[in-house]
């Protein structure tokens, strides 16, 4: 019998709040995204830890979902950072003022 | 003795996840970044099987760690050294509230979680072996959630064209390069 | 050894009729020759809108009776079907709209985006378990951010985009780790087996529900999760932030409220209450904050703010008065957003520059169609009569104090008098002359470029604003149908 | 009949605003529909029976699950008030059509939408329609005087909206608590209601649209700077909505209120009559004197109908009619004086009656009526509010007594420094008396004020009865 369900939750929830730092703290988009993906893996993290403890799938099979959620955002995240520096443009959210009114 | 094992893999586990996740955050480079995370998304395989979730620990390791770190690093590499850019300089405004909110996320979930911890959470459910098998996660996705797998397969079609038509150069940003070429 | 399950083929009709046009659309942007492709994509994606919108109609028709449908995966009733008339009238609009926006990249694409948003929202309003809920948003969310950095050689539309996306993920993110909470807490996704758990109390399940509000709230625009809203509605192309002000805010509310009464009736004291605040946030913020803006797409952008406060007074009164508020709201709404944001699409494409109140002098003399239009819709978001928003406003505000939310009822009143003020600085800009000297952008070619699509989406709108003033009677019977389907 | 008496004017400025025709065209038009109008009113006024109460009703549902219904009809004092308003704006348009404005389709199309929505404030018999004519009404009105109005007119714009609509909203919140409490919002099926909050948001729009002391501040701001005839038609119209919407919901519907605030409300008027007689009287050009002095005759009908008894009631419903009229046609000649000199500043006229005897006499003749001389329409109006409300106390009378003096002074005032006095430095002997088509505007407002002096019983003679309410039933 190993840990149990709180131990897991405890941890998923540390990395949530490493992930919204990261999101709100970082600059570069790049590093951005990498945290986006973190919350969303804590996320899976609680998920799969409860559907253990509930003995369903659902958790899981959500986790699964989540996954190729995160991908896609990644795939699409990826492609506006391409095209940002494609453009020449400075790749820092925080200096995104043209659009600061 | 078995137990042992388990929890010193289980520790093991979580702290290399949570300490991955501090450095994919805090490292200035994000081609470090992007490493930390793959070793973040291996130990979290790692504590996903623990969880007897064994098809989603071997997807994690398949589908993220594999494909999507692989696609970050190109990027990174692509982009060279325009990726970089320095951490936060100096307590601004932003950066109080972005700690005092996650601060505020962390302490409400971690209280949940407390108050919780007594009752429900302690009585796990009994499985059998055959739960978190790629046969049970294949039926369950043909039967109950198949609307989710048809969505997931539409959502990732999206990206797939998104990724397309944001990855190539487009006629109007063309003649916006040679208007720059063309100016001194 | 695995049985098909049974699927309820004309539930998802509206959905499929619109993704149909989305890869026919996409199909024909690969293979097609160029010069057939954007008007194929734009045709067959504004077919695809309005059969979506017949086959809605016929959904409303035949389930009056909510049905859970696919293990609890989504419902088939009428409040998702009304929900999915509004969404395709304002995805047929916005193909309109944007048929002027002569785009010479990504054309056919831009339309089978447009119309797989529009199948994400049509879905997503009928999702019923938190799973669908999630993939739903996320279904529709993505193909937005594409269409947002669509115009990727002007550095404003990649910023929204990437800001969209960044913020967006952000609050999808809050929603799964609350909905991975809710499904910890009660062991079921689907709303109506949260709700029958019986689950009350439970610290887990309350945070869960926070975190769910709160990634709804990003989606709704609402305050304090809307600072992606005014960047956004200004760098993403006009078409796209015509269709997003209206379609996004329908599904999003539109789900709130159902996910709200479904799956937590035993924890209404307490979502009521959460509710309510971030409605007179939003008000407040949305008001305060477009009284200096001079760029007229962020100052709609903050209108449509605090008009997400107003809704949300009518989710916060949860009885089905507020529902029928809430659904007959939307309808003008979604006209009358849509139709100013075209009427600004037009103005931006004769001067070749954002819009700002400066550059709209005059607007009403030389366009009189378009510039009476643009009053009729900026009263209607004043909520001045002749107009479904004076209506709207009342029956929110009704429904509020039906509920006994005396404070938001004044709430609102307070924010309709500081938003009279910036309404008034665009209408009265319209009237003056600008001052001779004053440099103007010069109209390519001399007189402005005609545009019979537009003009008759904004006719379109026209009529919708004033004619739901006059007919309110059959709306709110159709909004009565659909909101009993809630369990209030 | 009702119906077609609302719609008339706002077909009317749907047909102005399509039609393609050149600005003097546009303003015949509008001409000629004002005048249907006052037609079609003096029918109604014929079918009507003034020994009823509600007559000339329409009703048909608009949304059943809140009780709203659009229901119109007319009471004797609301006819009349409806009849100053065709009569006034068909005037105003005339005067449109003479001045020939910039943009005069879109002018003309206004001034017929805002008749329109003012003649439905007056037959507004559900709370909601009475909301949204009494909004429609604003509207073009904000676009009249922030479009075609005068140097400050943005400033006078903003001011204008700000108070108007921070009363119009609160009565919006009135409106529907009284609505859902009583269970429907029509005025004749509704009961009363005692809830003070309500009542005072009833109040509050009603005392801005008067305007009652000390809700003023927009007053002479926008009366100045707008063009005449929408000052005309502000100051003599418009500001008797408040009147109707004090006498048909205020006191109609919440007599328990109406009881305890009657002695502020009483005050409040009576310091707008004190202060607004002498405001004018210190003003300095022709178009604050008329502004201050509709202020204080405002206070003075508002003390009318807050005398609670029929002989004030029947002196404010006269003196509304009377105080109409006789601004409307100050306004109008402050136009006229302008459009001759480019002020209205009394330091630059004077000596403008020699040579200009028509002119001379028409001032003379409003101005008169205006100090309510006995055998003025005026007079009689002012008597019978004194008459009233000396009822509820010699001293409210008293001080009544005394602004009127004042009035009778600050319009001599006004006379002298027009048209006798030297002659002034803006004026000049090219300044020509009233042309034809100025004395075709004016000639009418003065002969009905003339027929009202001559015979004012043609309205006091029906006794307005408060409708629908217990007072009404002590009254009489």
């Amino acid at each position: 019998m190993g840990p149990d369900v709180t131990w897991y939750l405890v941890v998923a929830a540390l990395l949530f709040s490493i992930g919204t730092l990261g999101v709100l703290l970082r600059r570069s988009p790049l590093i951005v995204l990498l945290s986006l993906e973190i919350m969303l893996n804590s996320a899976n993290l609680a998920l799969i830890s409860f559907s253990r403890l509930h003995g369903d799938h659902d958790g899981q099979i959500f986790a699964l979902a989540v996954m190729a959620v995160a991908a896609s955002e990644v795939v699409v995240g990826l492609g506006l950072i391409v095209a940002v520096a494609r453009r020449k443009l400075v790749l820092d959210v925080d200096r995104f003022r043209v659009l600061r009114g | 003795m078995g137990n042992v094992l388990v929890w010193a893999i289980w520790i093991g586990a979580a702290a290399a996840c949570l300490g991955s996740g501090i450095a994919v955050v805090s490292f200035a480079n994000p081609f470090f970044s992007a490493l930390a995370l793959i070793g973040n998304l291996a130990s979290l395989a790692v504590l996903f099987l623990l969880a007897s979730a064994e098809f989603v620990a071997a997807a994690q390791v398949l589908v993220y760690a594999g494909a999507v770190m692989v696609m970050f690093l190109f990027v990174i590499a692509y982009l060279g050294g325009r990726a970089d850019t320095p951490f936060e300089g100096g307590p601004s405004w932003v950066s109080f509230g972005a700690v005092l909110a996650a601060t505020a996320l962390l302490v409400e979930i971690v209280v949940a979680i407390g108050l919780k911890a007594g009752d429900l959470l302690a009585d796990e459910a009994e499985v059998g072996a055959a739960f978190g098998s790629p046969a049970e996660i294949g039926r369950f996705f043909l039967t109950d959630h198949l609307l989710a797998f048809e969505i997931t397969s539409i959502v990732l079609l999206i990206a797939a064209v998104g990724g397309v038509i944001l990855g190539t150069k487009t006629r109007a940003e063309e003649q916006l390069d040679r208007l720059d070429k063309a100016a001194p | 050894m695995i049985d098909a399950p049974k699927v309820d083929w004309l539930a998802l009709s509206p959905t499929l009729a619109l993704l149909a046009a989305a890869g026919v659309a996409l199909l024909a942007s690969v293979i097609g020759p160029a010069w057939f492709r954007r008007g194929f994509a734009a045709f067959v994606t504004f077919g695809g809108f309005v059969t979506a919108g017949v086959l809605a109609g016929f959904l409303f028709d035949r389930s009056p009776d909510a049905q859970p449908l696919l293990n609890e995966s989504m419902t088939r009733d009428r409040w998702a079907a009304l929900a999915a008339i509004v969404l395709a009238g304002a995805g047929a609009l916005s193909v309109l709209v944007s048929w002027g926006e002569t785009r010479r990249d990504h054309a056919g694409e831009y339309y089978a985006l447009l119309a797989a948003a529009g199948a994400g929202m049509v879905f997503f309003v009928g999702a019923s378990n938190l799973m669908t809920l999630f993939l739903g948003l996320e279904w529709f969310s993505l193909a937005l951010y594409i269409l947002c950095a669509l115009d990727t050689h002007r550095a404003t539309s990649l910023e929204a985009g990437l800001k969209y996306l960044i913020v967006g993920s952000f609050g999808s993110g809050i929603l799964l780790f609350g909905s991975a909470l809710v499904y910890g807490a009660t062991g079921e996704l689907g709303f109506a087996e949260i709700a029958a758990a019986g689950v009350t109390d439970d610290s887990l399940l309350l945070a869960g529900l926070a975190m769910i509000v709160a990634g709804l709230g990003f989606k709704a625009s609402a305050a304090p999760f809307h600072m992606w809203t005014p960047d956004v509605y200004q760098g993403a192309p006009t078409s796209v932030t015509a269709f997003m002000s209206a379609a996004t805010k329908v599904a999003a509310l539109v789900l709130t409220l159902r996910v709200l009464t479904v799956a937590f009736p035993e924890q209404e004291h307490l979502w009521t209450v959460a509710v309510a605040v971030i409605a007179i946030v939003s008000l407040a913020v949305g008001n305060i904050a477009a009284l200096v803006q001079r760029d007229v797409k962020r100052l709609l952008a903050y209108s449509s703010v605090s008009h997400a406060g107003f809704m949300l007074i009518a989710v916060a009164a949860n009885s089905p008065l507020g529902g029928r508020a809430l659904l007959y709201y939307l309808i003008p709404y979604s006209a009358m957003s849509i139709g100013s944001f075209a009427v600004v699409a037009a103005r931006e494409r004769e001067l070749g520059a954002p819009v700002t109140l400066d550059n709209l002098g005059g607007f009403l003399w030389e366009r009189p169609f378009l510039g009476a239009s643009m009053w009729v819709f900026l009263l209607g978001l004043m909520g001045m009569p002749l107009t479904g928003g004076l209506v709207g406003k009342f029956y929110v505000f009704s429904a509020a104090y039906e509920s006994g939310w005396w404070w938001l009822v004044v709430a609102g009143v307070i924010g309709t008098a500081i938003s009279l003020y910036y309404y008034l600085r665009v209408l009265l800009a319209m009237w003056t002359r600008p001052e001779p000297t004053a440099l103007r952008p010069v109209v390519a070619g001399g007189s402005p470029p005609r545009d019979p699509l537009l003009a008759s989406a904004v006719f379109a709108s026209f009529a919708v604003t004033i004619g739901s003033f006059f007919f309110v009677q059959p709306l709110i019977d159709l909004a009565r149908d659909a909101a009993d389907s809630l369990p209030f | 009949m009702t119906t077609a008496l609302i719609f008339l004017p706002l077909a009317g400025a749907l047909l102005v605003w399509l039609l393609p025709l050149p600005g003097r065209a546009s303003g015949v038009l509008a001409t000629l529909i004002g005048l249907a109008e006052v037609a079609l009113w003096a029918v109604a006024v014929r079918q009507f029976d003034f020994a009823q109460n509600l007559q000339l009703e329409d009703r048909q549902s608009w949304f059943d699950d809140l009780g709203v219904s659009y229901h119109v009809g007319f009471f004797g004092f609301s006819l009349w008030l409806a009849g100053l308003t065709v009569v006034v704006c068909a005037a105003g348009i005339g005067y449109a059509t003479w001045a020939n404005p910039e943009r005069a389709r879109a002018y003309q199309g206004l001034l017929l939408f805002l008749t329109g929505s003012i003649v439905g404030v007056f037959a507004a018999q559900d709370l909601l329609v009475f909301y949204v004519f009494f909004e429609a009404m604003l509207i073009p009105l904000y676009v009249l005087i922030g479009v075609w109005g005068g140097e400050r007119r943005a400033f006078a714009t903003v001011k204008f909206v700000v108070y108007t609509m921070a009363g119009s909203l609160l009565m919006l919140a009135s409106i529907i608590v009284f609505g859902l409490s009583q269970g429907t919002f029509d005025l004749v099926d509704s009961g009363v209601s005692s809830n003070d909050w309500v009542f005072l948001g009833f109040l509050a729009a009603f005392a801005v649209k008067a305007p009652l002391f000390p809700f003023h501040g927009w007053l002479v701001d926008a009366y100045r700077e707008s063009p005449p005839e929408v000052a005309a038609i502000l100051s003599g119209v418009v500001s008797k909505a408040a009147v109707y919407g004090l006498f048909r919901i205020a006191i109609a519907k919440f007599p328990e209120p109406v009881q305890e605030f009657q002695v502020p409300i009483l005050v409040a008027a009576t310091i707008g009559l004190v202060y607004g007689s002498l405001l004018a009287f210190r003003a300095r050009d022709v178009r604050s004197v008329t502004a201050y002095s509709s202020m204080a005759q405002m206070g003075l009908i508002v003390m009318g109908l807050f005398s609670l008894n029929e002989l004030g009631i029947n002196g404010a419903i006269l003196q509304s009619v009377a105080h109409g009229l006789v601004s409307a046609t100050l306004f109008l000649l402050a136009g006229m004086l302008e459009t001759r000199t480019g002020t209205s500043a009394f330091a630059r006229l004077g000596g403008l009656a020699r040579g200009r005897p028509e002119l001379a006499t028409v001032l003379l003749v409003v101005g008169i009526i205006a100090l309510a001389v006995p055998g003025s329409v005026s007079f009689a109006g002012e008597f019978l509010i004194l008459a009233g409300i000396y009822a509820e106390g010699w001293a409210w009378a008293a001080i009544g007594a005394g602004a009127i003096v004042l009035a009778a002074m600050y319009m001599l005032r006004l006379i002298s420094a027009v048209l006798h006095r030297s002659r002034g430095e803006a004026v000049r002997d090219e300044a020509l008396d009233l042309r034809p088509a100025e004395l075709a505007v004016v000639l009418p407002l003065l002969a009905a004020l003339l027929f009202l002096s001559a015979s004012p019983n043609s309205i006091t003679e029906r006794n307005f009865p408060i409708p629908g309410s217990d007072v009404s039933e002590a009254a009489r």
